[in-house]
């Protein structure tokens, strides 16, 4: 075979190579040095991250196929990629501070490896172009994710949070790959463009459908999509800080991709017939449902996975639109994204690791006590409810405008709905806000200096939080690599 | 002429006003009070001036070789472009009856200055608190009703009526500590803005109509005969006329829209000159320092409704149905004052309901009016009959002001044979009850006698009707008389010391009042004021079996009044408890006022605002508010999803799976 | 008799409807992860049963169940691990004790 | 992009912003206010008599100082900037009033932040004021809303968590329908094939928006616009957020951004789908028409001085949407002459009771009375807004007012007498009818508050207003008189530039 096709397969390599690293100097540096593994780590991410967006950016790469059809990479999924290794470099050094804590030292390296192995696993679910290899990657991006998810052993959440997470995941696999098996006994194959090929409108049968439909829940149950989302509160409230945002920007935004590559690439004939409104009604219950439980919730990052839940279906908006617009509306969507919800995370990160608060009726008058995560945190939720200038307004203005390109009246009606559901997300959004800022009583946070690692990761937050929007190249590039990429030609209502 | 002396006519009292304005609390009062009254000086020659100016240079421009009056406009600065046609503008109209107002408002306005200076100060001399922002409120009055007179527009004389309506509502509520003031002066705004609303949507179907605002192209005068009595000069895109007859004007509820519209208008000036039913702030408006009621509610402002009328007057004349009403309301109203005033215990009162009648006496003879008889004998008399009420009221306005000062009480029961302790103030009142009376030769007795004839003229019924008020009028303003002059002894309470007439600036307006009203009568005012400004004698026309008969019927009543109100004695008693209805029934105004009190408070304020307030509060606010209690409702309802059970999480996931696929299917098959 | 492909489907389904009751219904976790197996094994049956009789021609079904086997394998090796911990920290393996974090 | 002028209108806030964040003491702070308002109202000014200049020079354009930057290139969003009249004329308004209102606030609590949330605020005022662009005129109107929620929470009064809660979530619920609205004109802004575009003049040009779409989009915009310019069903966030916000919020709340939504109603609802206007502003008439009688009524019975305001806005307000939507050059005239001149004399009333209200600590008009011998200065004040808000010649409500009847009831007649019903007509007579109420409400304040003997004897300690204070309301006591004075330059100004505009929108009918 020609080995030179490894070649395609530049971003994974280089991932490899950072994992090895990693590897290496947990198991062979001596023990006085292993402080400075996540340092490390953070600075080689970076690197990766750094010659990922400098390839993209330079060598204008086409599509290329590579292992027999088995995988793809184009522009537009190393862009992908990229967005996703800045979110894990912003995860990375915002770790730093509870990686070096002290009941850590025995599996800092662990924490590390698996991270990168389900980035990896990630990886493959956006590249794959056989369901094989999209199985493997969306298994193993899931289950070292239970191992992150149990990690500190002596909180009990941390282990209720895994066994949710490991038995429900399980379950969803099976039920995906028995979707999987549908789809193989009708198409004969599992390469993409085989199935794609052999499926049309007029060979809809029930049989078909069910597939879609367990599909749909596989993949969903990563997204976090209603009536498959039910996990998701748990988890992120019984993971830890870093684990929680990892999972709720990284896996989310990859998986949201992955999902949009299959149903484009796989399912994209029967988009009008069967999918469309599949996803019609998985979007109106999830920005609904997300948005009422979020109401409820005091404790922060409960909050935070009910917010990112509705999110997850605006996400989705860019996957119904079904066009190119909405494709690079949903890659600066999940960007942006990213950059919020970790600039939320960091506050919440520093505050626990800093006092072990995790409630918002802990966060009262925070603005009199540390005024600058008060500041950051206010700022990520403006962005999160879509108040310009913030970055969060244009992305979810781009992502309205990407559904509504030649849309139907039920689209229209579908971006209304979205529209009311804004009002109530800034609802509890604010509510975090008027905590922090409004409420006269007296913080139980005292004051204190967070490390520079968490100001370094807060920072960068904000930075794009501020920025993202406001400079145009941005979405300009994203829609640039989303038109000429190959996955537009799918995109035939 | 030169705008000059015009734009400094307007121009005086505003800086005056500004002026005390501004910087009256730096200044002493006495200065205050003295440069208000020069400037009033100063307007006063300049408005001289103008109107003699006016009436006999011979100028062209004011009189044709035909020897009509012309109107002229000294000058009209556009101020508010609506369309290019639909223009307001403010500007300085000379025509007779704006010369003659210019003449009466100074006049009285200057008198009232002068007044004030005594009257607003106790009998120790102190000036009164706010003594300058009297004076400011005083020229910003003057200012705004020499604006109305000399408006060239019609929508200029809306501002300045709103302005004076304004002004009017300071000086009322001068006394601001005072609550009787405060919600009198609020009275009086509110119920001339409800008449104000009327005039405001007259004046709206007018110019929709016509197409101007111009008083010019609205009522140009005749050249000859009935043919064209109304015709708009060539200027004004559509005439008026045209307009009003083509089919496009509607009819609106049986009445052509010129009708309406006029009526609407003539509802404005019900507002301002208190014609029945929008009386009722005229009595309270007394509240106000009686120098103001002098000025404002017996000579210049209350006379704007009629103003207003006689100044549209050919428009008028072009409905019938408008001239009749503007005649009906104006008796009742007459009669009804007169009776009202009959009634009264404050004197100030008795003078607000005898004005109220005289203004209805002037809005008759202009119901009547008609270019058939004498030439429109009825306008000339009704703008004759102004000018010389202006003064006789004024005059009794101001001796009342003087009595008040002195004895401290508005009642004539406190007072009482005054007669001997203010001669000064004793004779003047009595020429201005004779005048008002209309015995020969007092100025009354012309103009009244003009009107008269002009009922006569009209119909019969008016005129027996409006001669049974001239003989009311006699009676009441003789009986007010007595019971202040005579009656009985006046008692003087101890640790006071008798009364006395007033200092020379008080006496001294009263004195030249009195003058003018014992020669006005003699001024031929026909040669001046006609309602097309062709002049003529009136003396022609005079009825001399009109004259005696109104004369016999004033004797009559003053005789009456003297039988029973000369000496002390029980037939007002016994004649009170004759008819204690009719006697209860006047004091109390026919309970006017209760009825609007109902109106306003129970029907209105309790019977629509408050509902609505409940409403909005209740009904639409809570709406809002069930938004987001179902929020959290519904978010309630499903909280047991997340029943943190795997299992539950597992069936719901594979339940949501299955229907997924299972609806699709059926809506697909 | 020949033997039609419906002959190894039903078993499949009635293994994979089992172990959907069981995860649903069993209160030990060891238990639902054994039903989890078995819904697993159901899938890598379809899998070869549809290569097998649908399309003989090449082994893409094989192949997927060869993986899903090891992956099926690392699934419980992880599982196991981590009801082990929760074993060890509160001493029994009811999955519906584990309920704090709810709503 | 610094050669056009109208940038600096955003710049200068932005300026502001950066200094204000390094300001150390608040004389800093007040100097950075004062400094920045003054150099907006210069800025202003300075424009103005540009504009005057270049009209007098006789250009005809619908717009002027035109400019447009590329900003989104794929969706043709550019960040387009020009003026007209009316864009001038709310100009002016905003920054006297952010003037004044530094002044109003002179003596705040926690003077940085507040200062820095009110600027942004203004920041989010003028760019929406400036810009033509469809997408960053409603950026900048969000800009503008949030602001708000904190101002008001934070250094708010009463039930201020609720009031700031729900004007916050009403005001964006009307922005969720602008937003769908908005993007919908977008895909429809152009004939087939042609591209597509948010800007302003040319989706004006163009007219390419299907008849059907603009039945859809109509009510979509306007609702969303009509909820910050206080329709009658949508209007119960203003009451309740006025009473609880700070002096400085609610002038510049009451004072401009209410008028965003009059002026957003104008220039993209009526400018952009014209067809859609004619057919539907019945609906709309009735609903503004009841909010002018409605909040007059509503005002005649409350007692706290805020509500009685916000009420009085409510119809003033209601009576803006009234007259733009008798789609008749004379009564739009008015409707934009009605925006300065409320926006004037609300700022001057909210900014007078926030003064009484700091000193009595009552807003409660049963609470107080004989306020004229106590604080002259202040119940002089309060005399003259009261005057101008019930329409006293000379003063700005008359003029506007005045034009807007005759330009509505002329619309009415019009109707009338082409046979189309005479529903514009008999509004126009119920509107007039406010300005009898109008006159009750503000009498009975007056009477009740500054007149008649002292209510309580502990307030005859109190002082007369400051020197800061005395600044602020004589700027806006005599802007209104300059209105009120001298309306046909103001006149001319709106109704001249705005004739392009009439002529799009009236030529249809």
């Amino acid at each position: 075979m020609d080995y030179s096709q490894f070649l395609a397969m530049k971003q994974e390599i280089g991932l490899l190579v950072v994992f090895l690293l990693v590897f290496l100097y947990d198991t062979f540096m001596p023990r006085s040095t292993q402080k400075g593994l996540p340092a490390f780590a953070s600075i080689a991410m970076l690197l990766l991250t750094v010659a990922g967006c400098l390839g993209c950016c330079l060598c204008s790469c086409s599509d290329v196929v590579a292992f027999g059809g088995m995988y793809e990479t184009s522009p537009v999924i190393s862009a992908i990629k990229n967005i996703l290794n800045i979110g894990v470099v912003i995860v990375l050094i915002q770790s730093i501070k509870w990686a070096n804590g002290e009941f850590m030292t025995m599996r800092r390296g662990e924490f590390y490896e698996l991270l990168l192995v389900t980035l990896f696993g990630m990886y493959l679910m956006i590249s794959a172009r056989h369901f094989l290899v999209f199985v493997i990657g969306l298994e193993s991006a899931s289950l070292p994710l239970a191992a992150m998810v149990a990690f500190d052993k002596n909180r009990y959440e941390s282990h209720e949070a895994a066994v949710k997470y490991i038995l429900t995941a399980v379950f969803s696999s099976a039920i995906f790959m028995m979707g999987l098996s549908f789809v193989y006994a009708l198409a004969g194959s599992l390469y993409f463009e085989n199935i794609y090929g052999a499926l049309f409108v007029s060979s809809t049968s029930t049989m078909l459908v069910i597939a879609i439909a367990f599909v749909i829940a596989g993949i969903g149950f990563k997204l976090s999509l209603v009536p498959f989302h039910l996990w998701t509160a748990d988890v992120y409230q019984g993971a830890p800080t870093s684990v929680t945002s990892y999972l709720s920007v990284i896996s989310k935004g990859a998986t949201a991709f992955a999902f949009l590559v299959v149903m484009a690439q796989v399912f994209g004939s029967l988009y009008a017939q069967v999918w469309e409104w599949m996803l019609y009604a998985l979007i109106i219950l999830t920005i609904t449902v997300g948005n009422l439980f979020a109401i409820r919730q005091r404790n922060m990052k409960r909050f935070l996975a009910f917010s990112s839940i509705s999110q997850a279906g605006y996400i989705m908006l860019g996957v119904i639109a079904y066009n190119t617009l909405g494709m690079a509306a949903m890659m600066f969507y999940i960007l942006v994204y990213i950059f919020s919800n970790l600039g939320a995370f960091g506050v919440i990160g520093a505050i626990e690791n800093a006092s072990g608060k995790v409630s918002m009726d802990d966060y009262r008058g925070l603005y009199k006590t540390n005024p600058r995560l008060a500041f950051t945190m206010m700022l990520a939720m403006f962005s999160l409810a879509g108040i310009p200038p913030f970055a969060g307004f244009f992305s979810k203005f781009f992502i309205f405008t990407g559904a509504l390109q030649g849309a139907s009246v039920a689209i229209y009606v579908l971006v209304l709905i979205a529209l009311i559901n804004t009002i109530v997300s800034l609802y509890y959004y604010l509510l975090v806000v008027k905590a922090m800022f409004i409420s006269d009583d007296e913080c139980v946070i005292a004051p204190f200096r967070s490390s520079c690692s968490e100001r370094l990761g807060m920072w960068i937050a904000l930075f794009g939080i501020m920025f993202l929007g406001l400079l145009s190249p941005v979405y300009d590039s994203l829609i640039d690599l989303s038109s000429l990429s190959s996955i537009g030609m799918y995109f035939i209502r | 002429m030169s705008a000059t002396i015009p734009v400094l006519i307007l121009a005086i009292p505003l800086f005056m006003f500004i002026f005390l304005g501004l910087a009256g609390k730096k200044m002493s009062h006495l200065l205050a009070g003295i440069l208000g009254t020069l400037g009033m000086g100063t307007v006063l020659v300049l408005a001289y001036y103008t109107a003699f100016h006016y009436f006999f240079s011979g100028d062209p421009a004011f009189i044709s070789e035909a020897g009509e009056r012309l109107q002229y406009i000294v000058f009209n600065q556009t101020w508010l472009q609506f369309t290019d046609r639909l223009v307001i503008s403010l500007g300085f109209f000379l025509d007779p009856i704006s010369a003659m107002m210019l003449v009466v408002i100074t006049t009285i306005s200057f008198m009232v200055h002068l007044y004030s200076l005594g009257y607003m100060r106790d009998h120790h001399g102190v000036f009164e608190k706010g003594f300058q922002r009297f004076y400011a409120f005083l020229s910003l009055f003057s200012f705004s009703m020499l604006g109305l007179v000399v408006a060239t527009n019609i929508f200029q004389m809306y501002i300045f009526w709103e302005l004076v309506g304004a002004s009017s509502y300071l000086l009322i509520g001068f006394y601001y500590t005072k609550n009787s003031a405060v919600s009198a002066s609020k009275k009086a705004f509110i119920v001339t803005r409800f008449a104000d609303l009327g005039f405001l949507i007259g004046i709206l179907v007018l110019s929709f109509y016509t197409g101007t605002f111009d008083f010019t192209s609205l009522t140009s005068v005749p050249v000859e005969g009935m043919a064209n009595v109304y015709h708009v000069d060539l200027s004004t895109p559509n005439a008026v006329l045209g307009v009003f007859q083509s089919s496009a004007a509607p009819m609106f509820m049986g009445a052509s829209v010129l009708t309406w519209a006029l009526v609407l208008i003539f509802m404005g000036g019900m507002g301002k000159s208190a014609m029945m039913p929008l009386h009722i702030w005229l009595p309270d408006a007394m509240e106000g320092p009686t120098p103001v009621s002098a000025l404002i509610h017996a000579a210049t402002m209350v006379v704007a409704g009629v103003y207003l009328v006689a100044r549209l007057f050919p428009l008028y004349l072009m409905e019938e149905t408008s001239l009749v009403i503007v005649t009906v309301v104006g008796a009742i109203t007459a009669f009804y004052a007169a009776m009202v005033a009959c009634a009264q215990i404050d004197i100030k009162r008795v003078l607000a309901f005898s004005t109220i009648s005289q203004i209805a006496f002037m809005m008759v003879s202009l119901g009547v009016a008609r270019p058939e008889f004498h030439e429109g004998l009825g306008y000339m008399a009704s703008m004759f009959h102004l000018f010389t009420h202006a003064m006789f009221k004024a005059l009794l306005f101001l001796g009342a002001g003087a009595l008040i000062h002195a004895i401290g009480s508005n009642d004539y029961t406190a007072m009482h044979g005054l007669r001997k302790y203010m001669p000064v103030t004793h004779w003047t009142f009595l020429i201005g009850c004779l005048a008002i009376a209309g015995i020969i030769p007092f100025s009354g007795f012309f103009s009244k006698d003009e009107i008269l004839s002009a009922c006569g003229n009209y119909s019969p019924l008016v005129y027996v009707w409006m001669s049974m008020v001239a003989g009311l009028t006699a009676f009441y303003m003789f009986r007010l008389y007595y019971l202040i002059f005579w009656w009985k002894e006046h008692k003087i309470p101890e640790g006071h010391h008798a009364p006395h007439d007033q200092a020379w600036t008080m006496s001294l307006p009263l004195i030249i009042l009195a003058l003018i009203s014992c020669v006005a009568g003699f001024i031929p005012f026909g040669k001046f004021v006609s309602w097309n400004g062709e002049p003529y004698d009136f003396m022609a026309h005079f009825d001399w079996g009109v004259a005696s008969i109104s004369l016999l019927v004033a004797v009559l009543a003053i005789i009456l009044a003297t039988v029973m109100y000369r000496k002390e004695n029980s037939l007002p008693e016994k004649f009170k408890n004759a008819l204690p209805a009719l006697w209860d029934w006047c004091h109390h105004r026919f309970y006017w006022d209760e009825l609007y009190m109902f109106i306003t408070h129970k029907i209105i304020f309790n019977g629509i605002c408050r509902p609505l307030a409940w409403f909005d509060r209740h009904i639409i606010d809570g709406t809002m508010d069930s938004f987001a209690i179902l929020t959290n409702k519904a978010s309630e309802l499903i909280r047991p999803l997340q029943s943190g059970q795997v299992q539950m999480y597992v069936w719901i996931y594979i339940i949501g799976a299955l229907l997924l696929g299972g609806v699709t299917v059926l809506c697909l098959i | 008799m020949e033997i039609k492909a419906i002959y190894y489907l039903i078993p499949s389904l009635i293994m994979f409807c089992c172990g959907l009751y069981g995860f649903l219904t069993r209160r030990n976790m060891i238990a639902m992860l054994i039903s989890l197996e078995l819904m697993l094994n159901a899938v890598d049956m379809n899998f070869v049963i549809f290569n097998r009789f649908l399309f003989p021609e090449q082994l893409e079904g094989m192949m997927f169940t060869l993986f899903a086997i090891a992956i099926a394998a690392a699934e419980t090796a992880v599982a196991i691990a981590i009801i082990i911990n929760v074993y060890r920290s509160v001493n029994q393996v009811d999955v519906r004790t584990l309920n704090q974090m709810k709503f | 992009m610094f050669t056009n002028i109208l940038i600096y209108f955003v710049v200068i806030p932005l300026v502001m912003l950066g200094l204000l964040a390094l300001c150390r003491d608040v004389k800093q702070i007040r100097a950075v206010a004062v400094v920045g308002s003054l150099g907006l109202i210069g800025l202003s000014v300075y424009v103005l008599l540009e504009y005057l200049g270049i009209r007098a020079a006789g250009n005809e354009d619908p717009m002027l100082f035109v400019d447009s930057w590329s900003w989104f290139a794929p969706l043709n969003i550019h960040l387009a900037v020009g003026v007209d009249g009316i864009s001038i004329a709310m100009l002016l308004l905003s920054s006297i009033i952010v003037f004044a209102g530094s002044f109003a606030s002179w003596t705040i609590a926690q003077p940085k932040e507040f200062f820095l949330w009110l600027i942004l605020l203004s920041t989010g005022v003028f760019g929406f004021f400036i810009s033509i662009d469809l997408f960053t005129m409603f950026m900048f109107y969000e800009v503008a809303l949030i602001p708000m929620y904190l101002l008001i929470g934070v250094w708010g009064s009463g039930n201020k968590n609720y009031s700031a809660m729900k004007l916050t979530l009403m005001l964006m619920g009307g922005s969720a329908f602008l937003m769908l609205g908005l993007i919908g004109i977008y895909y429809h802004s152009a004939p087939e094939g042609a591209p597509l575009t948010w800007n302003l003049l040319e989706i004006v040009d163009n007219a390419a928006i299907s008849h059907g779409w603009q039945s859809f989009l109509f009510p979509m915009t306007f609702v969303g616009f009509g909820v910050l310019g206080a329709m009658f069903p949508f209007h119960t966030w203003s009451p309740d957020g006025h009473a609880s916000a700070p002096t400085a919020v609610s002038m510049l709340h009451a004072g401009v951004l209410m008028k965003l939504g009059g002026y957003g109603c104008f220039r993209v609802a009526i400018y952009t789908m014209p067809q859609a206007a004619h057919e539907l502003s019945w609906i709309f008439l009735i609903l503004t028409g009841i909010s002018v009688v409605y909040g007059a009524f509503c005002a005649c019975v409350k007692t706290d001085l805020k509500y009685i305001n916000a009420y009085s806005s409510v119809s003033h307000c209601g009576l803006v949407l009234f007259a733009i939507l008798m789609l008749n050059e004379t009564a739009m005239t008015g409707a934009i002459m009605q925006m300065l001149s409320h926006g004037l004399m609300t700022a001057l009333f909210f900014a007078l009771i926030g003064m009484i209200y700091g000193r009595t600590h009552t807003r409660e008009i049963t609470q107080m009375g004989g306020m004229m011998q106590i604080l002259p200065y202040l119940s002089v004040c309060y005399v003259i807004a009261g005057m101008a808000s019930l329409g006293l010649p000379g003063l700005s409500g008359f003029v506007a007012e005045m034009t807007i009847f005759v330009g509505s009831f002329k619309a009415g007649m019009a109707d009338y007498l082409a046979g189309d019903g005479s529903l514009r007509l008999v509004f126009t007579i119920i509107a007039c009818c406010s300005i009898v109420i109008t006159a009750v409400y503000i009498l009975r304040v007056v009477g009740k508050l500054l007149f008649g003997p002292v209510y309580d004897n502990h307030h005859r300690s109190l002082t007369d207003a400051t020197w800061w204070e005395r600044l602020s309301t004589a700027t806006l006591i005599v802007c209104v008189a300059c209105i009120g004075c001298f309306p046909n330059f103001f006149n001319n100004l709106i109704n001249f530039t705005f004739k392009p505009a009439i002529f799009s929108v009236l030529g249809i009918n």
